[in-house]
C-alpha cells in the first residue's frame, strides 16, 4: 500500500469519516462540492489535524492519534497542489518555482526544472509576479512549484479545473509519465471523471464525508449500478489493449480479446499496452454487424445485465471476450432489440468518440 | 582626566562659561535636582553636584553620599514677579495681584516639584495671597516654561528667577520679591572626588564670580 | 552648530540607531508570540509592553535606575556577569531607548504578522520549509511593511526619547547627552532658545529623512510584494 | 446591442485589443487561458481602466476614453462573478448574500432571494464564514451574491469551473431562466464549450488578446474551419427543434426539417422551440439507413463538405433539410465510404449522447 | 489615595479618552490617504506625522503654545469663531494628548488598511455600493484590528503624556493636571516615591485593563474576520 487513511473529524455541521488504502499509482478522490475532498487531502498534508485517525504512506507513519504522532507537514515530504494555488506574492513566478526544490529532501522524484517550464508553458512568465498571472497561470505555477519539491507522493486538489481543455490535454500525459515513469503515486482530487478515468487506479468516491465506494477504477467505472452516482455521462468501461500498429493515416490498431480496435492520436508504441475509456454513452448496441458505416470499430459481444433505469435510459453490461463494456441507450432501444442477459449482439464504438483524454498509458 | 559635574539646568550657560576657565575638560550634565540627585545615590560618576534645591542635598547627605560638611551654598538666586508689560507691582497684595491677573493665571513652577514654584508658593503664603491666588496658578514643569507663557501673554504674571527674568526682553520685572519673603534660594553644590573639590576652587574664584553675577545670580 | 551639538546629535544617531537594531529581533519575536501563540499570561505581557507608553517617561527612567543602577541587583549582575555597565553610559541610553521604542515596534509588526494569510505559510510548509524557515523566507518578507513602520516609529522614538534617559542615565555630553536632551537643557537657560531651535531642526531633519526613507522602501516592498 | 465593446489595454508583455459587440442573450467569452479573459470582464466592470476604448451598455456609455468618461463600477450596475470568488470575509454566508441586495438600484432583474438559495443549495451554510467553505460552495455563494444584486448584466468569469457535475446541471438551467425569463444578458466565460453550447447566443473566440472570431453560437460552432480552434471533441452543430411528444418511457419527440429526433430529458413543453447541440464526435455516417441499431435517430442528410484535417480525423459537414449538421469520423472512413460533397447519407445520432446539458430552451 | 490623585484620575481618564474618540476620525483619514492615495507633499505629510515622536515633548508642548496659545494666531482664530478656548483648560490637555498620539494611531491604522485586498472592495463597488459604502462595511470592518490596535496605542500614550501637556496647558488640578504630572511632581519631592509609586500603580491597573480588554475585543474580531 501506498497510502493508507483512516480518519475521522468534525467540523460544525460536517463530519468526515473516512478510510481508504490507496495502492501505488494515482488514486482519484471523487466527490460531490463539499463532500469532503479537501479537508481529507489537507489530513494527509499534515495542514488539518483530524480529531482521531492514522495515516501512514508507505512504511511511513504520518499521523498516528492513538500514539500521539502527528508529523508536521513539512516533513510529510508531500507536494501539494492547492486549490486556491497559493502561490507565494512576494516572489517571482521563477522564485515560487525555486521554492520548491530549496526545500527538496534527498529522496522523492528527480524532474528537471527545464521539463516542468516548458511543459506547464511557464517560460514567459519567469519573471511576473503571482498578482498578474491569469487564474489558469497562476494554477500551472502552482502545480509547477509542486512538482519541483521532489515530493514522495503528490496531492492534487483539482488542479486542473481553472485549464482549457488544450492545455489540460497538455498536462495530463506527463502526469501519467510522472506515475509510469517515476513512480509517484498521486492523490488526485477532481470532479472531471474525463481525468480521472484516464489517470487514476484507484476511485475513491466520497458522499458526505463518508467513502461510498473505493476501489480498482475498472471495477467502479463498468459497475451498472455506480451510473448515476458518477453522472449518467460520464460512465464508462475501461479497458486495457495491446498496441500492434500505427498506420499511416494516424489511426492506431489496438487489440483486444473480442478483437481489434482503430483508435487515433494512441502515443504508445508497438506492444506496449494501454488503457482505453470507453464511454457507456459511446457505445451503439447492434443486434446484426453494421455495414457501411462511418465507425469502424465493431466488436461481437454478450449482454451480460440489463438495469432499466427510473429515467428513459438503460445501463447494458456487455461482455467482450471476457472484457466488460458498459453501454447506455434509451429503454426504448433496449425493448425494440429485445435485449436480455445472454443474447450475443454488436457493439459499435465511434473511434473519434473514444476521446482522446480517455486513452492512457497503462501501468507497466 | 575630565571632570564630570552633575548641575541644576537653570545653571546652564553661566556654569559654561566657567567650565571654560578651567585647565581640565569640564564634562556637565544638565538636569532636575531630584533626578540628578538620585542618579549619583546611585553611583553616577559625578565629581562634583550643583543642585537648585537643598531639600535635595540634605537628602544626599541623609543617603550617606555625600559627607554633610562637603557642601556649602554655591549661588543664590532672586525671585521676581513678573509681567507681559505695564506698572510695576511694588508689594502685592492678593487683591492686586487677582485684579492685574484680570481672570488670567499666574505662571510658575509646580508648587511641589520645581523648586521654584516651591519659594512661589512659600511667598504667597507670606503675604497671605496663596488661598486667593492658587485657583488661578498656572504650574509647569520648569521655570522656563513659566517664562514663555508670561513672555507670550499667555499669563498676565509669572514668579521666576531673577537669573531667567533679566535675559528675556519680552517680560518686565514688576516687583523684586524681597528674600526674606521666602527661603533662601540657594545652590548647594558638593564635591564627591578630589577632582570635584579641585574645579569647586574654580568655581568660587573671582572670575567665576564675575560670570555668575553677569547671568543674574548672587554670592551666598 | 558648536561642537557640543554634534556631539549630541553623533550619540543620538548611535544611541538611536543601536536601540532600534536591537529591539528589533527582541520586538519581532514578541510581536510573533503576540500574534500567532496562546499562552497563559499573554494578555499581561502585551500588558507589560504597552506600559512605557502609559507610564511618565521620568517613571520608567527611575524604575530603570532602581533595576539597572551600579548599586541595584541587576545592574550588578549585569557588570559582573558580562562586564556590561548600563549606568551612566551610552548603553545605558540605548536601554531606554530600547525600553520606549518598544511598544511602538512590537504593534506594528504584531499588526503585520496578524495579516499575513496562515495558508500561504502552509503551502510553504508542504513544500518542505521547516518552521524558523517558512518564517524566514515567507513570513519575514510579507511581514516587511510592518517591520519597516514599526523600524521608523522606534527609531523615531529612540531619537526623541528624552524623560527615561535623562532619569536613568543623566546627561553627561559625550555619554548620555542625545539631542533631545541638548534642545532641553538650552531650553532651561535664557537666551538658549536660539540654540534649541537649531537642535531641534536638525532633529526635524533626521526624522524627515528617516521618513522618506522609510516612505520610498514602503512603495518598494509593496510593489514587490503586491500590497496596495 | 446589448453591450459593445471596443477596448486597447497594453500590460507588460501582453496586449488586449478587442472589439465586438454582444447581442441581447449570453455572450461566451472563450479563450485559452490568458487570452484575456478575465482582464476583458474587468474592462466591461469597470475594475481595469483600458488605455483606451469605448463601452456601451443598451443606452448608457460605460467608457469612453476619447470622452474621459469612465463609470466607477458600482454605478455600472453589472453584477460579477469572480473567478476567485472575493467573498467578504468579515460576513457570514447570509450577509454576503444580502450586501448584493443593500445596493441593488431600482432597476435591474428581481430574482428572490428563497429562490436564490434553493437552486444553490446554500441553506445549510447560511450562518457560516466564507473561510469554512469549501471550493465549490464558495463558488456557488458569489454566484447567489451577484444575482441578487438586481444587474442590468451578469458578468460570469468561469462560474461553474469549481463545481461537480451534477451540481452544473443544476444551476445551468437557472442562467437559461434568467436569460429568457428575465431578459438578462449575460457575459460568461468558460473554457468548457459544453457549457457555452447550452448556454450561449453569442461566441466570441479569444487568442492573444484579440478576437479570433465572433458571431452567433450556431455559425461559429457548426464551422469546419474551427474544429481546431475550439478543440476536436468540442466541435458540433447547434440546431433547432419543436417539441412534438412526450412519451411515457421518458423519450420526447422533436421535429426537425429532416424528421424526428427521440431524446431523453427534455424539460421543454409541447410546442416549445428548444436549441439541441449535437457534438461532431457522436455523430455516424451511413451510406444506407442502418437496422437493429440501438440508435434510434438517424437522418437523411447531404455531405456538403468533407474536411480532411492533417491527423487522422476529418470533419463532416452536412445538410439535414437546412440545418447545417457536423460530423468527426475518421479520414480512414471518410475514405472507406466515398465520402464527398453532394452525396446523400445517412446520419446516425446516439439519442443518449446528445448531452442533457447540450439541450437547451430557446429564445422566446 | 487623596483627592487630588482622584481627581488627577479622572481628569487623566477624561483627557484620554476624549483626545482617543476626537483623534480617530482624523487619524483614519489620515492613515487612508497615506496608505491609499499618491499625493504630492505625502512623505511631508508622513513626516509631520511623526514629528510628536521625534521632538521632545516639551518642544512639542512649546510650538502648541506658539500656535494654540491665547494670543497666537490660531488661539485667537478657535476663540473668536468657535468660542473654543484651549489654554489652560482641559481641552488643551486633550489637544497635546491628541497630537501625541497621533503617529501611534495613524501607523496602526495605515498597516491595516495597507493589509486589506483591494480585490474585495472592488468586488463590493461591482455590488453597487458607492465608494464610502465601500469603506464603511468592508474596508472598516476588516481593518477593525488596527483601529482598536491604534485606538489602545493612543490612549495608552494619551494616558501617558506629560511634558507637552505641562508645557502647553500647565498642570492646573482639576483642569489640566493628569496623572502623569502629578507622579512627577511626586517625584521629585524628596520621599514622595510612595505616593507617586500609588498613582503609578494605579496609571498600570488602567493601561493593563484597556490591554486586557483589548486583547479581548482583538481575538473577537479576529474570529469573526477569520484572521490567524
Ligand atoms: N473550517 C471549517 N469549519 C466548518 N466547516 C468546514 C470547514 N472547512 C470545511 N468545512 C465544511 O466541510 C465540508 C467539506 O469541505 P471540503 O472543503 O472538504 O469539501 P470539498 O469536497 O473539497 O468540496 P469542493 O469540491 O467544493 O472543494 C463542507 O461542507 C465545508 O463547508
Ligand atoms: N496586472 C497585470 N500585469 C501584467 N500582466 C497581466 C496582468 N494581469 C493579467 N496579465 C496578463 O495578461 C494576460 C491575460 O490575462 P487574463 O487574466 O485576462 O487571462 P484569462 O483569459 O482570464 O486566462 P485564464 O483562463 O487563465 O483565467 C495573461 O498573460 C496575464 O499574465
Ligand atoms: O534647575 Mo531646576 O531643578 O529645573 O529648577
Ligand atoms: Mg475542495
Ligand atoms: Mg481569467
Amino acid at each position: 500500500m501506498s497510502l493508507s487513511v483512516d480518519i475521522e473529524h468534525r467540523f460544525d455541521g460536517f463530519t468526515l469519516k473516512a478510510a481508504f488504502e490507496a495502492p501505488p499509482g494515482v488514486t482519484a478522490l471523487f466527490g460531490r462540492s463539499g463532500a469532503g475532498k479537501t479537508t481529507l487531502v489537507n489530513a494527509v498534508a499534515g495542514l488539518l489535524r483530524p480529531d482521531a485517525g492514522r495515516i501512514t504512506l508507505k512504511d511511513r507513519v504520518l499521523l498516528d492519534s492513538a500514539a500521539h504522532i502527528c508529523l508536521p507537514p513539512h516533513r510529510r515530504r508531500l507536494g501539494y497542489v492547492f486549490q486556491d494555488a497559493r502561490l507565494f506574492p512576494h516572489l517571482s513566478v521563477a522564485a515560487n518555482l525555486d521554492y520548491g526544490t530549496r526545500y527538496a529532501s534527498g529522496g522523492g522524484t528527480a524532474m528537471s526544472r527545464s521539463d516542468v517550464i516548458d511543459l506547464l508553458g511557464l517560460a514567459p512568465l519567469l519573471d511576473r509576479r503571482p498578482r498578474h498571472l491569469s487564474g489558469g497561470e497562476t494554477q500551472r505555477v502552482a502545480i509547477g512549484r509542486a512538482l519541483l519539491s521532489r515530493p514522495e507522493m503528490l496531492l492534487m486538489d483539482e488542479p486542473l479545473a481553472a485549464l482549457d481543455a488544450t492545455r489540460k490535454a497538455d498536462i495530463l500525459p506527463y502526469l501519467e509519465r510522472l506515475k509510469t515513469a517515476y513512480n509517484l503515486p498521486i492523490l488526485y482530487v477532481s470532479h472531471a471523471l474525463d481525468e480521472i478515468a484516464r489517470l487514476a487506479d484507484t476511485l475513491v468516491l466520497l458522499a458526505d464525508g463518508r467513502v461510498h465506494s473505493a476501489g480498482p477504477i475498472r471495477t467502479l467505472l463498468s459497475d451498472p449500478a455506480l451510473v448515476p452516482v458518477l453522472g449518467v455521462r460520464e460512465a464508462g468501461a475501461v479497458i486495457d489493449a495491446r498496441v500492434t500498429h500505427h498506420a499511416d493515416d494516424g489511426l492506431t490498431t489496438l487489440r483486444i480479446a473480442a478483437g481489434d480496435l482503430y483508435l487515433p492520436g494512441v502515443q504508445a508504441h508497438v506492444g506496449d499496452v494501454v488503457r482505453v475509456r470507453i464511454r457507456a454513452g459511446d457505445v451503439i448496441i447492434a443486434r446484426e454487424r453494421p455495414k457501411g458505416l462511418s465507425s469502424v470499430n465493431i466488436l461481437p459481444v454478450t449482454v451480460t445485465a440489463v438495469q432499466m433505469g427510473d429515467g428513459p435510459g438503460a445501463a447494458i453490461a456487455l461482455d467482450a471476450a471476457g472484457d466488460a463494456l458498459l453501454a447506455r441507450i434509451t429503454a426504448r432501444s433496449a425493448r425494440d432489440l429485445g435485449l436480455q442477459a445472454g443474447m450475443p449482439c454488436f457493439a459499435v464504438l465511434k473511434a473519434t468518440s473514444v476521446a482522446q483524454a480517455s486513452i492512457g498509458q497503462h501501468l507497466p | 582626566r575630565d571632570v564630570t559635574v552633575f548641575a541644576a539646568a537653570s545653571l546652564r550657560g553661566a556654569l559654561d562659561e566657567v567650565a571654560a576657565l578651567s585647565a581640565d575638560t569640564v564634562v556637565i550634565s544638565y538636569g532636575g535636582s531630584g533626578a540628578m540627585a538620585r542618579q549619583v545615590a546611585q553611583g553616577a560618576p559625578a565629581d562634583l553636584v550643583v543642585l537648585a534645591n537643598p531639600q535635595w542635598m540634605d537628602w544626599l547627605h541623609a543617603q550617606g553620599v555625600v559627607a554633610p560638611d562637603a557642601a556649602a551654598p554655591l549661588l543664590t538666586n532672586t525671585l521676581v514677579l513678573i509681567g507681559h508689560s505695564g506698572p510695576e507691582m511694588p508689594n502685592p497684595d492678593a487683591d492686586a495681584l487677582l485684579a492685574r491677573l484680570n481672570g488670567g493665571r499666574m505662571a510658575m513652577g509646580q508648587r511641589d516639584a520645581v523648586p521654584a514654584g516651591v519659594y512661589a508658593r512659600a511667598w504667597l503664603e507670606h503675604i497671605g495671597a496663596w488661598s486667593t491666588v492658587e485657583p488661578h496658578l498656572a504650574e509647569v514643569e520648569n521655570v522656563r516654561a513659566a517664562l514663555a507663557l508670561v513672555a507670550r501673554g499667555d499669563a498676565p504674571l509669572g514668579v521666576v528667577y531673577g537669573s531667567d527674568a533679566g535675559a528675556e526682553p519680552k517680560v518686565s520685572v514688576l516687583w523684586r520679591i524681597p528674600s526674606e519673603q521666602h527661603p533662601a534660594i540657594s545652590y548647594p553644590a558638593a564635591a564627591l572626588t578630589p577632582e570635584g573639590a579641585q574645579f569647586m576652587t574654580t568655581l568660587r574664584s573671582p572670575q567665576a564670580a564675575a560670570i555668575f553675577v553677569r547671568h543674574g545670580f548672587s554670592l551666598p | 552648530m558648536d561642537a557640543a551639538g554634534y556631539e549630541a546629535l553623533r550619540l543620538s544617531l548611535l544611541v538611536s540607531g543601536t536601540a532600534t537594531l536591537l529591539a528589533l529581533p527582541l520586538a519581532l519575536g514578541c510581536a510573533w508570540l503576540l500574534a500567532r501563540r496562546d499562552f497563559w499570561g499573554k494578555d499581561l505581557l502585551s500588558a507589560a509592553i504597552h506600559l512605557p507608553l502609559v507610564l511618565p517617561p521620568v517613571v520608567t527612567g527611575y524604575l530603570l535606575l532602581l533595576a539597572f543602577g551600579r548599586t541595584a541587583p541587576v545592574g550588578r549582575f549585569l557588570e559582573q556577569t558580562l562586564g556590561l555597565v548600563l549606568a551612566f553610559r551610552w548603553t545605558g541610553a540605548v536601554l531606554a531607548a530600547m525600553v520606549m521604542g518598544f511598544p511602538l515596534m512590537v504593534r506594528a509588526m504584531r499588526l503585520a504578522i496578524q495579516a499575513v494569510d496562515p495558508r500561504i505559510e502552509a503551502a510553504a510548509a508542504t513544500l518542505g520549509a521547516p518552521r524558523y524557515a517558512v518564517f524566514a523566507t515567507i513570513t519575514l518578507p510579507l511581514i516587511a511593511p510592518g517591520i519597516l513602520a514599526g523600524t521608523v516609529m522606534g527609531f523615531a522614538k529612540a531619537l526623541g526619547e528624552f524623560g527615561a534617559t535623562i532619569t536613568f542615565v543623566a546627561a553627561i555630553p559625550g555619554q548620555t547627552q542625545t539631542l533631545p536632551s541638548a534642545i532641553y537643557s538650552y531650553l532651561q537657560v535664557p537666551g538658549g532658545e536660539a540654540r534649541a531651535a537649531q537642535l531641534t531642526l536638525i532633529a526635524c531633519a533626521i526624522a524627515v529623512s528617516a521618513v522618506i526613507v522609510s516612505e520610498w522602501l514602503s512603495r518598494r516592498i509593496a510593489a514587490r510584494i503586491g500590497a496596495a
